[in-house]
């Protein structure tokens, strides 16, 4: 039965990050956003509360409580820094990939350590994105060779991967069967400091500075079979995992996106309740009330539109559907996050363009955020796909130097 | 309690029942309707009917609720809200001036029902237990000529005089006003004193000075009759004064009318979802049928686009809609919810109609029997306009997120 | 040297427009939508004034005033009522496919009638859409075929056509190599009451009324060479002629929308101007103001767009230059028009969704002014392929079944 | 006189002076003057050079046209705003910090000029004659930290004393103002007065009790220096009112203010869109680059339509740029063409540089010394904000549609 409220659980978990977003994400976001990483300490108390398994299931050594308990707590995280749950430590991509391609056996084995006492400063990446297309047929450039020894081969050049410089492990997305095109393709677990694995210098970004972002080069990298996720799998049954991890991942990153819209918005409404302009408080003339008005609609509806894809995923909604209604979360908050985040300068008005004031971080926050995981458009085209009953084509659907490329 | 977005199953079966009489009954007659300015007795009788056999299931306006419901004091099932917004919108997808034309008390229930004596109530909604040789309507008359959004603002006149009131004034826009059996008529003691002086009378049809001006002659929704009343001192008896004079202590008179907004905006809501979606849906229809998709279509990635974005859009729209009935049905104030609802859906549904004619092209404008689109199109713009325009949501939103924010 | 003002000469032609607009068309345009067609009187008056033939070359027996004069009248007369230039007399689209395919022999024939004393009565026609794709190849359905005797024959049914039940000549669009696809279509002169010809009943559309709407069935209409046009042109220039036909033809039409979007503008400022509510003129609430002052902005840019588009043609600018500028003036103007037609029923408040206002004709209106010559998405992929250096590709830039069909 | 919209050939030429140098020497360093916060003065030394030896044609501002010229009483060519807007645009193209650092008498210009007697255009426009050895700014100090958009609301203080005036507030984020040889400094004898107790003080560096407070770190535009300046007990000299006494009857002090955003929002507008075209063409032609267009893009229609409808909309505010230019040349009224022109462009260059970013992916939030466009998205917003914030553009349009439209 339709109910929009969270159990007890959930709220009080909620309460707990929500302090931490107060206490600490907030006041310390300039700092982190100076120093490019969360500081330590930080790292270690969001690790204490277990915020980076929430959403693995706990047969894969995940806390297992599923993703509508991720969005909830993404969401607040983000409401004090924005940028921050790209920066916390985890497994963060890795954990879903893990989960939707790897074994029990493997997803134990990669994601234990994780939840380890050292946990705060380990990192999970994924290396998916290509800066430029392969001219000569579709699919990934990054190649994967089998060995005589059962073993693989990777080379090639990955893009815009996050936190790919404190990386512990890391999924690398290669071709394995050139003429397979994208039903061709392979997923590798890589581990740091691997021989021919080699990290490029760190990208300066429009926005989310507290997550590195590196190319990351693989010269003849040599990747055991054991750690070939999702071999077992047919190419379809592949690339509906991949297309799963995607969706997911946005989704999280939509929960993020919420966060920040909330942030943004009511901040301006408490600037526009008090700032004095013309003998009143601005938010008391009609024009910018409205825009509030707008904007706080951006809010609840992004937000229950997340809520709502989690809980498809969760209560074992049709894969279809579950990916449907993530595409239309995941393409309204990205755009409601960006209307937030630039309304929420301009209400500002001068103060706004000015880094005393944190509004003009959400709104380069946002922007960068919509490129993380899936872009709108991509989730568009996902909708769509399912809308029209179309087949699920990787090629259309899935990020790359052909559609469009994102972080991963 | 926990987040759920699945409808009950009775719920469910509601939609479905709804769903199917309005592709087999409803809207094959549609378009007739619409250029005969009326949908027929017979059908409406029918109708109701139906809905008795389903055990008074077609609860479709807050004021439609049997008054023995009411009477007995039984706590209303605490998902009333949110079903009457399922159906609401199921039925609007069928035939916008459906639900409007519905035989009962109509929007002039609520009032009634929040102060009518109990006299009152067996009175006015006594006459409803039975249809079956004729069908009866009520109104309820606020707007006038010179006073839309601005409610406040009615001229129409009441002075007492012995033991009956005489009214002076004209009404317009007032939903089935002409054949209604009573009009809840809002008037004014004196309007200097703005909202206070508000005052509500049951206005039976044939009482002497109360007159059926012209029917108005509209873009769209042109089965339901809208009316123009008159009154020329039409001499109301005080029996007749909704919930006594005492019941007019302060604000109350106006009250009323706020509180029925409150219930009726998602109803609203709901219904411009309908429409929206059923111009969503012929579009995403269309490109199915008429295009192949399995060969590239030009168009195509824009198009998927706009599909998807419409598509969340009323989703958006209809997550704010569930989520205001659902703090209805928990007792939790909702004016600033209802009005968002009422606002994201009338923009949600607009631009659903107008891009659904675009997708279609030149065929998307015009009628046929069952090619509904173009009146789709002429339907939905009220839906943005009546029981408040967006400006007025907009205002209700406002003052709600501003401190001591009175007036504009 | 840049300038924003019409030469003495077009001012004086525009106001002579202006005048007839004011007195006649505007107060008769609910009388002329009621009678689905404009008067006889009307339409012997724009006659005489020589409004069916400004923008036609000098030399092919038009007025040679050039598209930027014809703009500038076109606007004028749809400042009066919208849906007139779509309702009188003269050769409208068929104009164009002369001028722009015909020779000048075949033009001088054609357009004569056009000039005569009983032009007010005459009308031309163009088919071009049809309601569905050929499935097998891409291309037109209506095909062309080669007779012994050098005639061709006509075989196939083409819709959307406007004033087709009233047209004297009409030319039709056809496939005459089935292998070439779009670069084998053809176009023919097909006089009234040609043997195998056949008109089908008016469409109910959704706004533009006095204009008709009506399929036209071929059925062996035999044509004779002559009244073939561009058979001497290639492929190539042929296809050329036709994107220039509808970019031209677009480009009226979009003079025609600014007039609207005028209209709808200035009607509604002096509404909210004058309207008063909540103690005030409407239009002193800063939302409504605000509105209004996004829509002044519309229409004074779209009014830029359409002359500076004109002007490119007139003034000889390279061809890729004058169809970019073409295709962004009306993909402007058809979101602006929409805007001022939503607008101003949005603004009007329930006053907006009564036939007693012109309001609610502007926005059907707009709506289905967006579905004539060419659409916004289609000026939008003609800009794009021009900006990003591609072909320009009927298959993607004309209309069809394929992309959208438009009225012609 | 009549429309035309082709630039003459010197405004042509200039334009592609610009060009040339924008690309071969600005570009280039664009990042590294935005990392340093600063242009280096021997850069600005030889652009001013390259400038006189153009004939003085980088009359960048209105400010900066040479004093003689003005002197002379020489009618302005009636090209001057215009060919400034064709030149401004250009300028941001390259880089938008570089015109606003631009040595001379800046914004600080057009009020000395407007009402400044001849001793003091000698004085302080003089200095900018020869800046070969040392380059000077002149600056315009209005906004402060509690009255941004309500000019009519600043509460720095004058008050006669003696020969002298004393002046006592803090102005913020003014442009130059750190460097500036002088500031133009608006101050107030009483508050309740409102605009006509204003009065402009030419300030000069080193001007006892006058000080530079922060520089601010701003979002963007970060080469150009933003100072807030503190004035304590200053003393300024009876000759540095500017106009003298005398020109402040009414509201003269006021309107001078006012004045000089009339001329410049144009050339803001001029700006944005320059930097609003650089987003566009390096999105248009990183899909040139990327995709390989020949065969299917699978996003390829929908991209089209993005790229369409940026430069679209960025043509649309051009249009009304160089028309509110062309007025002010004609010496027509202009306010609300100026507002008009300065709120589309404002609005139509955020979206340019936040669809470019989408439309290129990852990469597009990515900044390296070629790849400017996070440098843009940073850059934009602020117009939007300074010379007026698009909520203050619409009310200077309201006022002039609505009859006795005085406040909101």
């Amino acid at each position: 039965m339709i109910s929009f409220s969270p159990t007890d659980d959930q709220k009080m978990m909620e309460d707990a990050v929500a302090q931490l977003a107060r206490s600490t994400l907030r006041p310390r976001m300039r700092e982190h956003e100076k120093a490019r990483s969360l500081a330590e300490d930080v790292r270690k108390v969001a690790h204490e509360m277990g915020l980076g398994l929430v959403a693995i299931p706990a047969e894969l050594g995940g806390a297992g409580l599923g993703l509508t308990t991720a969005v909830l707590l993404e969401e607040a995280l983000a409401v004090g820094d924005s940028a921050a749950p790209f920066g916390l430590a985890g497994p963060g991509a890795l954990g879903f990939v893990v989960s939707e391609l790897g074994s029990a056996e493997q997803a134990a084995r990669l994601l234990a350590p994780f939840a380890a006492d050292d946990g705060f400063a380990r990192f999970g990446a994924v290396a998916w994105s290509e800066r430029n297309a392969v001219r000569e047929r579709r699919g990934l450039a990054t190649t994967a060779v089998k060995t005589e020894g059962g073993a693989y081969r990777i080379d090639g050049v990955k893009s815009y991967v996050l936190n790919a410089d404190r990386a512990n492990a890391l999924v690398v997305f290669a071709q394995l069967d050139a003429a397979a095109e994208w039903g061709g393709i392979g997923a590798f677990v890589v581990e740091r400091g691997a021989k021919g694995l080699s990290v490029g210098e760190r990208e300066t970004t429009l926005g989310l500075d507290v997550a590195s972002v590196c190319d990351v080069t693989f010269d003849g990298v040599v990747v055991a079979a054991e750690n070939r996720l999702g071999a077992a799998l047919g190419s379809e049954a592949f690339a509906a995992g991949v297309i799963r991890f995607f969706a997911k991942y946005a989704l999280l990153v939509a929960a993020r996106g919420v966060g920040l819209a909330c942030a943004a918005f009511e901040t301006t409404r408490e600037y526009c309740d008090s700032r004095i302009a013309f003998g009143k408080p601005v938010g008391h003339f009609q024009a910018i009330a409205f825009t509030l008005a707008d904007r706080a609609m951006d809010v609840e509806a992004a937000r229950a539109l997340v809520h709502r894809a989690a809980h498809a995923w969760d209560s074992g909604a049709p894969e279809r559907d579950a990916l449907r209604l993530t595409g239309q979360a995941v393409s309204f908050v990205h755009e409601a996050a960006m209307r937030c985040g630039d309304d929420a300068v301009q209400l500002h008005g001068g103060a706004g363009f000015i880094r005393d004031y944190p509004v003009e971080k959400w709104m380069r926050d946002a922007k960068q955020l919509q490129l993380c995981a899936l872009t709108a458009e991509q989730a568009d085209q996902l909708v769509a796909a399912i809308e029209l009953g179309q087949p699920l084509d990787p090629a259309w659907l899935l990020p790359s130097a052909e559609s469009q490329n994102v972080f991963t | 309690m926990s987040l759920d977005f699945t409808l009950s199953r009775r719920q469910h079966e509601l939609r479905e029942a709804i769903h199917s009489l309005g592709v087999s009954v409803v809207r094959p007659q549609s378009l007739a309707w619409d250029r005969a300015h009326r949908i027929p007795d017979d059908f409406l009788r029918n109708l109701v009917m139906i809905a008795s056999s389903m055990g008074g299931g077609f609860a479709m306006t807050p004021g439609a609720d049997p008054p023995a419901a009411n009477a007995t004091g039984a706590k209303k099932p605490s998902a009333a809200n949110v079903t009457t917004a399922v159906a609401a919108e199921q039925m609007a997808w069928a035939d916008g001036a459906l639900l409007l034309s519905l035989p009962g008390p109509g929007l002039g229930g609520p009032p009634i029902r929040a102060t009518g004596t109990p006299e009152q109530k067996a009175r006015f909604f006594g006459m409803f237990a039975d249809m079956s040789t004729e069908l009866k309507w009520g109104a309820y008359a606020l707007t006038e000529p010179g006073a839309g959004s601005d409610v406040a603002g009615i001229r129409t006149s009441c002075r007492k005089d012995g033991n009956h009131w005489v009214l002076n004034g004209r009404k317009c826009y007032i939903t089935n006003g002409a054949r209604a059996s009573w009009n809840v008529v809002f008037a004014t003691i004196d309007p200097s004193l703005g909202r206070a002086g508000h005052r509500a009378f049951v206005v039976e049809k044939g009482t002497p000075g109360f007159e059926v001006g012209k029917l108005e002659d509209k873009m769209g929704l042109r089965a339901s009759e809208t009316a123009e009343l008159v009154l020329e001192d039409c001499r109301v008896p005080d029996e007749n004064l909704v919930g006594g004079e005492d019941s007019y202590q302060s604000k109350e008179g106006f009250m009323t009318a706020m509180k029925t907004f409150d219930n009726t905006r998602p109803l609203v809501a709901a219904m411009a979802i309908g429409i929206g979606r059923a111009a969503y849906e012929y579009a995403r229809d269309f490109v199915k049928d008429n295009y192949v998709l399995s060969r590239p279509v030009p168009r195509y990635a824009a198009l998927a686009e706009r599909l998807a974005r419409i598509s969340r859009d009323l989703e958006a729209a209809r997550m704010l809609t569930w989520r205001a009935a659902w703090l209805a049905d928990n007792e939790i104030a909702n004016a600033k919810e209802a009005s968002m609802a009422k606002a994201i859906a009338g923009k949600s549904a607009i631009r659903a109609c107008i891009e659904a004619v675009e997708i279609c092209g030149a065929e998307g404008s015009i009628a046929r029997e069952h090619q509904l689109l173009e009146k789709w199109f002429r339907d939905i713009k009220v839906y943005d306009i009546f029981e408040g325009t967006g400006q007025i949501q907009r205002i209700v939103i406002a003052k709600r997120l501003m401190t001591n924010l009175r007036t504009f």
